[in-house]
């Protein structure tokens, strides 16, 4: 296993895909349509299938690609399908319902990555240059994620946050060295994912709610004192 | 990889199996009968934990998994032994059909079988996987009735879990990144016992990193203020046994998770003190939940919020340190799960018996349903923490280590336990005391509770009972071994 | 020193025989004599001196009645409350120290047995269910809440100067003139005197001479009383007013009581006919001031009296302060 | 001899607790005859120890916190204590037999199932008293507030009751949190007492001691301003458990603030301790005693004097340690006589009356003072030992309480050579303060006989009112001689509480108590119950030998006079009850005058005018201060916070994220600032 060190071509590879990763993040944070925000969590997902490759390949850990295979089919085509799919038979309203505007969102994102590199740059001048980096950029899409789960009310959009989330996970997961466990990891992670989508679905197709807001859910909660 | 067949997974892998079984089998008679014979046997394989220590790669008994296991296990037994009258009156009453009593049962012994797992687990990320399943067993099972209200609670208790454990597992990679330079790539820097061995030698910055994202995910678990969101309500919906497998195991799982990680965070010299952040927490939940009591008028969501206190109560000890505070905190979550599922199995008869779970529908047991009413009334008392139980025990032991180290601690704590205490008193009165409330809704579905059904809450008390005031030395011991293995 | 300490017992006894029969005989007349003053005082002739002995002997004549639905308190109240007195009296030297009830001459026992007297006096009027007796009892109970703590600051103030309450002893302190005159002494009495108005129910704060409507204390307790009961009453009454009398003179102005020996009782009876003889002027001095003062008075209303034990008790405190100031104590 | 007397009240008191149990499976008659037969046993042998000279010991048992043994001890205190309760105990529990005998349910459905609770109550009390570590001495705290708890509930179904019960556990669990906290604090060098004797507190730490304790114990004992649980609770236990409560429950309270503050924290504590203890004592006598004049329930009559008792008796205690701290150990010998003395006979005379409560309670139905009267010819022996009781409630010679106020007021007058002359000041004020309380006791004691049991009936129940049962009827007459005799023999009291004395106060009275009197110093005569009542006697035998001699002998019987009250009209057999005073009428002066500043007491009359048919209305409020300064402010607090908790709690999920995520960032940043700097 050869050292990844900052200036080679594996660490521009691996910097480069984990910088789009995150970028792809703001990016989920400024859509204002649904559809768009569906296709730029996929294309989020390919380039972290895409990442987990070149990791598999710099790491000469042939399962990563088994990760790879795994973001790419389910995060990269079966969950935005089935999305498209539930937006159009639900007919859904096609905007995002935020609760803090765009602009402020992004603002705070901005904020958001400036603490990760803060808490994880200072931390880690020993360590492989490879990882500390990446993990201030996961860091960073873990966080974002989770702000978008919390600026946006539809159901729809916080699941994305949620799985925009989980992408931060796995690009933390592959790229540090020599993880063991990482493809059931990530299984696990997946099933998590694709159970937060069949119980969106679930809900829905229940026909008990008349929107995905759940703002609905919570009045439900709380008439229960 | 061979320990996977070592005769202590057994313990995790009879409920397992069980659930695998339960899937296949039609009737729901057969079904509890499955349920209790996997959780029986589960307990049988957990009773023997005690002499089979020692941990490989995949698997841990030392004292603290063992003991929690056992008492999960043992919990898990009775809450199997309860469900089959539960189930019973379910069906009978209308709430539940065969299939879904099938899936009752199935979901219910892979919920313990995935918590067992991830007590006895050595290594994080198997510890992980096995509570994900859990949280996922559980949520199924909470949302089982599929009345609105459930499937809100369910979805709610996903979210906030599923967030929480996306947390833990970015600290997880954090984690082992830290002890990268001390224990090299492979299992050793994801294994419980390389990662106490080697705290010392793991990078710390890296450890304060991964300390808060553990801290976060598995609080959530713990249902620590303010990541408790999820508890009252999947306590509130879901079906009763499970509210007490939830109340005492779940968290209790996390909390060894949590006091596992202050033992590796204690012993390196460059990270933060785990202390205040865990004590900070505890102390918040016990207030907070101390507080929030008063408004409840859901008695199950009532005794939720108790657990919240008692959880905290319980990390705040855990944060303490030392010895002597560890054992407090494994007393007392050791006493509130023994007490907390016999307060659920009541609650759960009472609210089948008057067909509603408010404290308004349910007053006045004592006068209509004696032996339930009394029953209750002395799980209060012990969830109160006052004596022959346990928890009166454990919170002293709680309060003189504050006294010693950080004695203006004392007061907010005990102002947490008073206020919570009385209106736990105040709901003992109400729900146990005074003229029965006239219901129509008294179904005939539900028979009076009879000794045998009430035996499982009365083996929990009289065991909380024995903690409390007649702990034998060997349990004593193997307490203090218990909390020994975390430094 | 044996037969010494045992003529001086014999001695004992026989001054306290004389002074309970000296105290039995004068109170009757002690209050005769002050109607008589009062009545001299306003410009009428009044009754004979010993009228309120004839009374007495003509209640003892008559049968009692007994007022219906009353239970043995009723029966057994006016015996409790003479006796009280009676032995409040046999402890409050007169003419003579050391009689044989001196060592038990406590100042807070002969309150407490005041009291007592007039507990049972109060739970009697209760007894017959009258509004009346309420009035009474309520009143008299209320009166002695704030009078108690007021005789307190006095006893409080002579317990300092002598170190200790036995009155005996007190008394052979001050009679030996160790103390010298104090302002201390001046408020205590003025606070006795009011405590002793208030006690013993004369104007202003009871009107011994009214009845019903005016007198609202002591009389209206006694209202249901009637035959060899009222008499007990009466005398127990008469007999208060001469203990106070007796109080006053043995705490303030010993002057001419017969001194104690260093074993006991006085054994010269000439100190005794002195002794006598100044008390009776003491008492007789005082039965003129009482008279000059209820007659110069009006009756208050009931809730001033509150007021001026209140400003009894605040005069009591005084006397204690003065007295550390003076005596440094501190 | 007296080195088996600390096994057997270990025994009687495991006997006690285990009664309980069994007594759950068996039924009440075995509880109760099972704690008499207890009671007794331990009575004997805590006497034989006392009179042995009780020495201390102390022995190990195998039960404790966390798998450790527990030490059990006793000495002179815990003996003296232990013969109160065991005597207190032995008589209610008679009393409950005589309950158990009329059968349930005569005025609320009552049966007995409550009754284990009773021997366990006793056997709580006993292991707070022979408790010789922390966790010993908080269990058996714990269990003897847990059981009354559960006795205080005997009547539930009665909303009064439940509010009563809960606000008694609420203080208590207060109360047990403040002696765990300090405890705590004593046993920072080991848990036995033993431990903690050898390391006192010091400085700060002590000082936290003091308060912790004055709020733990005091709330048990229902010292002001934590008193307010005491009144409803006696009021909605039964007679024989409140007549425990209040005969020996708080006085377990003191015997933990004795322990903890004379023992455990050693005698080398600054005279100022002695400020809190005498401000709280004389606070809670005068309040309790005045309360004790305006309530109109009889049982709360008695609370509220139990109160002020309590006061007394702390203020006993108050000047004991302002006594030992100024190094004057006789002094201080005789302010913890005093208190001791006091307790004790307060102990015995108020179980009297608690039982003399229930008996009227029992006979009549009621506890109003305005349904009751004309007892005193019905219940004739009852009556008789009521009024022997309240004598000493109301500190008459020569009754008990009398002879333990004496000394009490014997120390105030010797307290004045304490300290200078603000204290001084303080110690004047405070005695004028002491006074005003008995005196207001004795008011407090006349009203209650007087309109309780003398008089006419005040309802149809009150009327037809029998005699209690004979246990009770034993109890209570045996319980009143030996109320009489300890006010006859004071001396023999103090002389069994000689040892726990010498033990706190190094101090002794053993050569100044007589047998039968009390003296003060050396220099001068005390006072001699016994020779108070020969005078009396004397007094009243010569008396009636003139009467028997001179007046005509008999009486009749005839109506009232008063203004035309005449004999009772036929509709109303047993007179027209509104013609009669009652308690709200007799307390009225006392109300007037001192109500508005004691207890915020308002009248309003509305007087329709000429013309307007209404009928006019009086309506009288009184508020305990402490409810308006202590309790609604924590209350509302309470409820503020409650609020804030709950919108805390009913947040969406995304606010509960928010919540999370706030949460987790506050962390990094923490983190991030930590390693900053």
């Amino acid at each position: 296993m050869e050292r990844i060190v900052f200036g080679t071509l594996p660490y521009d590879v691996a910097h480069l895909l984990g910088g789009a990763v995150l970028l792809l993040s703001f990016t989920l944070l400024s859509q204002r349509r649904i559809a768009a925000t569906i296709n730029t969590y996929a294309l989020q997902a390919v380039v972290i299938a895409a990442s987990s490759c070149w990791q598999a390949y710099v790491q000469h850990a042939p399962h990563l690609y088994l990760t790879g295979a795994l973001a790419l089919i389910a995060k990269g085509v079966v969950i935005p399908l089935a999305l498209h799919r539930l937006v159009r038979r639900l007919r859904l309203s096609h905007g995002v319902e935020t609760a803090l505007g765009i602009f402020p969102t992004m603002l705070l994102g901005v904020g958001l990555v400036t603490l990760s590199i803060m808490v994880v740059l200072p931390t880690t001048v020993q360590s492989q240059a490879l990882t500390r980096e990446d993990l201030a950029l996961a860091l960073s899409v873990v966080l974002l994620g989770m702000l978008m789960m919390i600026t946006r009310t539809s159901a729809l959009t916080q699941v994305i946050g949620f799985m925009s989330l989980e992408n931060g996970l796995i690009l933390a997961a592959v790229s540090v060295e020599g993880m063991p466990l990482v493809v059931e990891l990530s299984v696990a992670v997946l099933v998590l994912v694709a159970f937060v989508v069949f119980s969106t679905f679930f809900l829905r197709l229940r026909a008990q709610f008349d929107s995905l807001d759940t703002r609905h859910l919570d009045r439900i909660g709380s008439a229960h004192r | 990889m061979a320990d996977w067949f070592e005769p202590a997974s057994a313990t995790a892998l009879a409920p397992l199996l069980g659930a695998v079984l339960l899937a296949l089998i039609r009737s729901p008679r057969l079904g509890s009968l499955i349920a209790i014979a996997a959780s029986g046997l589960s307990l049988a394989f957990a009773a023997r934990l005690p002499w089979q220590s020692g941990h490989g790669v995949f698997i841990l008994v030392d004292p603290l998994a063992a003991h929690v296991a056992i008492l999960t296990a043992f919990v898990g037994f009775t809450s199997a032994l309860y469900s089959r009258r539960y189930i019973a009156v379910e069906i009978a009453a209308g709430r539940l059909d065969g299939p879904r009593a099938r899936q009752y049962h199935a979901l219910f012994m892979s919920f313990l079988g995935f918590m067992l797992l991830a007590l006895l687990s050595n290594n994080l990320g198997v510890t992980w996987v096995a509570l994900e399943a859990a949280t996922i067993s559980a949520v199924l099972v909470v949302g089982l009735t599929r009345t609105e209200s459930a499937i809100a609670a369910s979805w709610k208790f996903f979210i906030l879990c599923g967030v929480g454990i996306a947390l833990a597992l970015f600290g997880t990679v954090v984690l082992y990144l830290a002890a990268l330079p001390a224990l090299g790539t492979g299992y050793a820097a994801m294994t419980w016992t390389e990662l106490a061995r080697a705290a010392p030698n793991c990078r710390g910055t890296l450890l304060n990193l991964a300390f808060v994202f553990l801290l976060v995910g598995y609080g959530t678990k713990a249902g620590l203020a303010p990541l408790h969101g999820w508890m009252p309500d999947a306590h509130a919906e879901g079906p009763t046994p499970v509210s007490a497998v939830l109340s005492g195991s779940v968290l209790n799982v996390a909390l060894v998770v949590i006091l596992r990680l202050r033992g590796i965070m204690a012993s390196n010299a460059q990270a933060i003190d785990p202390g205040p952040p865990i004590m900070a927490l505890g102390l918040l939940s016990v207030l907070f939940a101390a507080f929030s009591l008063w408004g409840r008028r859901d008695v199950k969501r009532f005794f939720a919020f108790s657990s919240i206190e008692q959880s905290g109560l319980a990390a705040f000890a855990i944060g303490l340190g030392g010895a002597s505070a560890t054992f407090a905190a494994l007393l007392h979550m050791t006493v509130h799960t023994l007490a907390k599922s016999a307060v659920f199995q009541c609650v759960g008869s009472a609210a089948q018996r008057r067909g509603a779970q408010s404290f308004q529908a349910l007053s006045g047991l004592i006068a209509s349903d004696r032996a339930l009413g009394l029953t209750l009334a002395a799980g209060i008392v012990a969830l109160a923490g006052l004596p022959p139980f346990g928890l009166f025990a454990s919170e002293i032991l709680i309060l003189s280590n504050t006294m010693n180290t950080h004695p203006w601690l004392v007061l907010p704590v005990s102002i947490g336990l008073l206020v919570g205490g009385w209106k736990l008193i105040a709901r003992l009165i109400d729900l146990c005391l005074g003229p029965a409330t006239e219901t129509s809704a008294t179904s005939s579905h539900a028979p009076v509770m009879g000794a045998l059904s009430l035996a499982p809450a009365w083996v929990h008390l009289a065991l909380a009972a024995v903690l409390g005031v007649a702990m034998p030395m060997t349990f004593a011991a193997w307490l203090a071994a218990a909390a020994a293995v975390v430094p | 020193m044996s037969t010494l300490a045992g003529i001086s017992a014999v001695a004992g006894v026989l001054v306290l025989l004389l002074h309970v029969a000296l105290m039995l005989a004068a109170a009757p007349i002690v209050l005769g004599l002050a109607h008589r003053l009062k009545a001299r005082l306003s410009g009428r002739i009044g009754p004979p001196i010993t009228q309120r002995l004839l009374d007495l002997s003509r209640l003892l004549r008559k049968q009692p009645v007994v007022a219906d639905g009353t239970s043995w308190v009723f029966r057994a109240a006016p015996l409790a409350s003479l006796a009280a007195t009676l032995a409040a009296a046999s402890l409050v030297p007169s003419f003579a120290l050391g009689m044989a009830t001196a060592p038990f001459a406590d100042l807070l026992t002969i309150a407490g047995l005041l009291a007592l007297s007039r507990a049972a006096m109060a739970l009697a009027a209760m007894d017959t269910g009258t509004a009346f007796g309420g009035i009474g009892a309520s009143r008299a109970m209320m009166f002695s809440v704030f009078a108690e703590p007021a005789f307190f600051m006095v006893v409080f103030t002579l317990a300092l100067l002598a170190g200790t309450t036995n009155l005996d002893t007190i008394a052979t302190l001050i009679h030996s003139g160790t103390f010298g005159l104090r302002i201390s002494m001046a408020l205590a009495l003025v606070a006795t005197g009011v405590v002793m108005l208030v006690e013993c129910g004369r104007i202003p704060v009871d009107n011994p001479a009214g009845h019903l409507e005016l007198a609202m204390m002591h009389e209206a307790m006694v209202l249901e009383y009637s035959g060899r009961h009222l008499a007990m009453i009466e005398l127990s009454g008469a007999l208060r007013l001469l203990v106070w009398f007796s109080l006053i003179g043995v705490m303030f102005a010993p002057f001419g009581i017969a001194p104690r020996d260093a074993d006991g009782a006085s054994l010269a009876p000439w100190l005794w006919a002195v002794g006598m003889m100044a008390w009776i002027v003491k008492v007789a001095a005082m039965t003129l001031a009482l008279a000059v003062f209820e007659t110069t008075r009006a009756k208050m209303r009931v809730f001033r009296v509150p007021e001026m034990l209140g400003m009894a008790l605040l005069l009591g405190l005084l006397a204690v302060i003065f007295l550390f100031v003076s005596q440094g104590f501190a | 001899m007296t080195e088996y007397c600390l096994p057997a009240l270990a025994l009687v008191m495991a006997c006690l607790l285990a009664l309980g149990v069994l007594a759950a499976l068996t039924g009440p008659r075995l509880a109760y005859w099972g704690s008499l037969a207890l009671c007794g046993t331990g009575a004997v042998a805590v006497l034989i120890y006392l009179i042995g000279g009780a020495r201390a010991g102390s022995i190990l048992v195998p039960f404790g916190l966390a798998g450790q043994p527990s030490v059990l001890a006793l000495d002179g205190v815990s003996g003296f204590f232990m013969l109160l309760l065991m005597l207190a105990g032995a008589a209610a529990t008679a009393a409950a037999l005589d309950d158990h005998n009329r059968g349930p349910g005569t005025e609320d459905g009552t049966d007995n199932a409550t009754a284990p609770a009773f021997p366990i109550f006793l056997g709580g009390m006993a292991l707070t008293l022979l408790a010789g570590d922390a966790f010993a001495l908080l269990a058996g705290f714990e269990a003897m507030s847990l059981a009354s708890f559960a006795l205080v509930l005997t009547h539930h179904r009665q909303p009064p009751v439940r509010a009563a019960g809960l606000l008694y556990l609420g203080m208590a669990s207060l109360s047990a949190l403040c002696l765990i906290a300090a405890l705590a604090l004593l046993s920072a060098h080991g848990a036995s007492f033993s431990a903690m004797r050898a390391r006192p507190p010091e400085g700060v730490r002590a000082a936290f001691v003091l308060a912790l304790v004055l709020i733990g114990a005091g709330a048990k004992a229902g010292l002001a301003p934590l008193h307010v649980w005491l009144p409803p609770a006696h009021a909605a236990a039964p007679g024989p458990v409140s007549a425990l409560m209040s005969g020996a429950m708080t006085k377990m309270a003191i015997y933990v603030m004795i322990r903890l503050l004379f023992d455990l924290s050693g005698p080398a504590q600054p005279i100022w301790w002695a400020l809190p203890l005498l401000a709280m004592g004389v606070g809670s006598a005068v309040l309790g005693a005045f309360r004790a004049n305006i309530e109109t329930d009889v049982k709360t009559i008695l609370a509220c004097s139990t109160i002020e008792n309590v006061g007394l008796v702390v203020v006993g205690l108050g000047l004991a340690m302002a006594a030992r701290a100024a190094d004057l150990s006789a002094l201080a010998g005789l302010a913890l006589g005093a208190s001791l003395l006091h307790a004790f006979g307060h102990g015995l005379f108020k179980t009297v009356l608690f039982l003399g409560a229930g008996a009227i309670q029992h006979a009549t139905l009621t506890r109003k003072l305005q349904r009751l009267g004309g007892l005193a010819s019905r219940m004739p022996i009852t009556t008789g030992c009521m009024i022997l009781a309240a004598a000493s409630l109301a500190g008459l010679p020569p009754s008990a309480g009398f002879a333990s106020e004496w000394m009490l007021l014997q120390t105030v007058l010797g307290a004045v050579r304490l300290g200078g002359l603000g204290l001084q000041i303080m110690i004047c004020v405070l005695a004028a303060g002491v006074v005003l309380a008995m005196a207001l006791a004795a008011s407090a004691a006349v009203r209650l006989i007087g309109v309780a049991l003398l008089g006419r009936p005040r309802s149809a129940e009150a009327a037809t009112a029998a005699e209690a049962g004979p246990p009770l009827r034993w109890a209570v007459l045996s319980l009143s001689c030996l109320v009489l005799m300890i006010g006859l023999f004071p001396g023999a009291v103090l002389d069994l509480a000689e040892p726990a004395l010498r033990l706190l106060a190094t101090g002794t009275m053993a050569e100044r108590a007589g047998f039968m009197s009390i003296t003060p110093t050396a220099e001068a005569p005390g006072y001699t119950a016994i020779a108070v009542l020969a005078l009396l006697g004397l007094a009243g035998f010569a008396v009636m030998a003139v009467l028997r001699a001179r007046a005509v002998a008999g009486h009749r019987t005839g109506p009232a006079w008063d203004c035309g009250l005449g004999a009772p009209p036929p509709w109303l057999p047993f007179g027209d009850p509104r013609l009669q005073y009652a308690g709200g009428s007799f307390a009225q002066p006392l109300r007037r005058v001192l109500g508005g500043t004691l207890l915020a007491t308002t009248a309003t009359l509305d007087m329709p005018p000429p013309g307007d048919p209404r009928p006019a209305t009086y309506h009288e409020t009184e508020t305990d201060p402490a409810e308006t300064a202590l309790f609604q402010p924590t209350a509302r607090l309470r409820t503020e916070l409650t609020r804030f908790a709950d919108r805390m709690q009913f947040l969406t999920v995304r606010q509960i994220l928010t919540v999370m995520f706030g949460l987790l960032i506050g962390l990094l940043a923490f983190v991030a600032l930590v390693e900053q700097l």
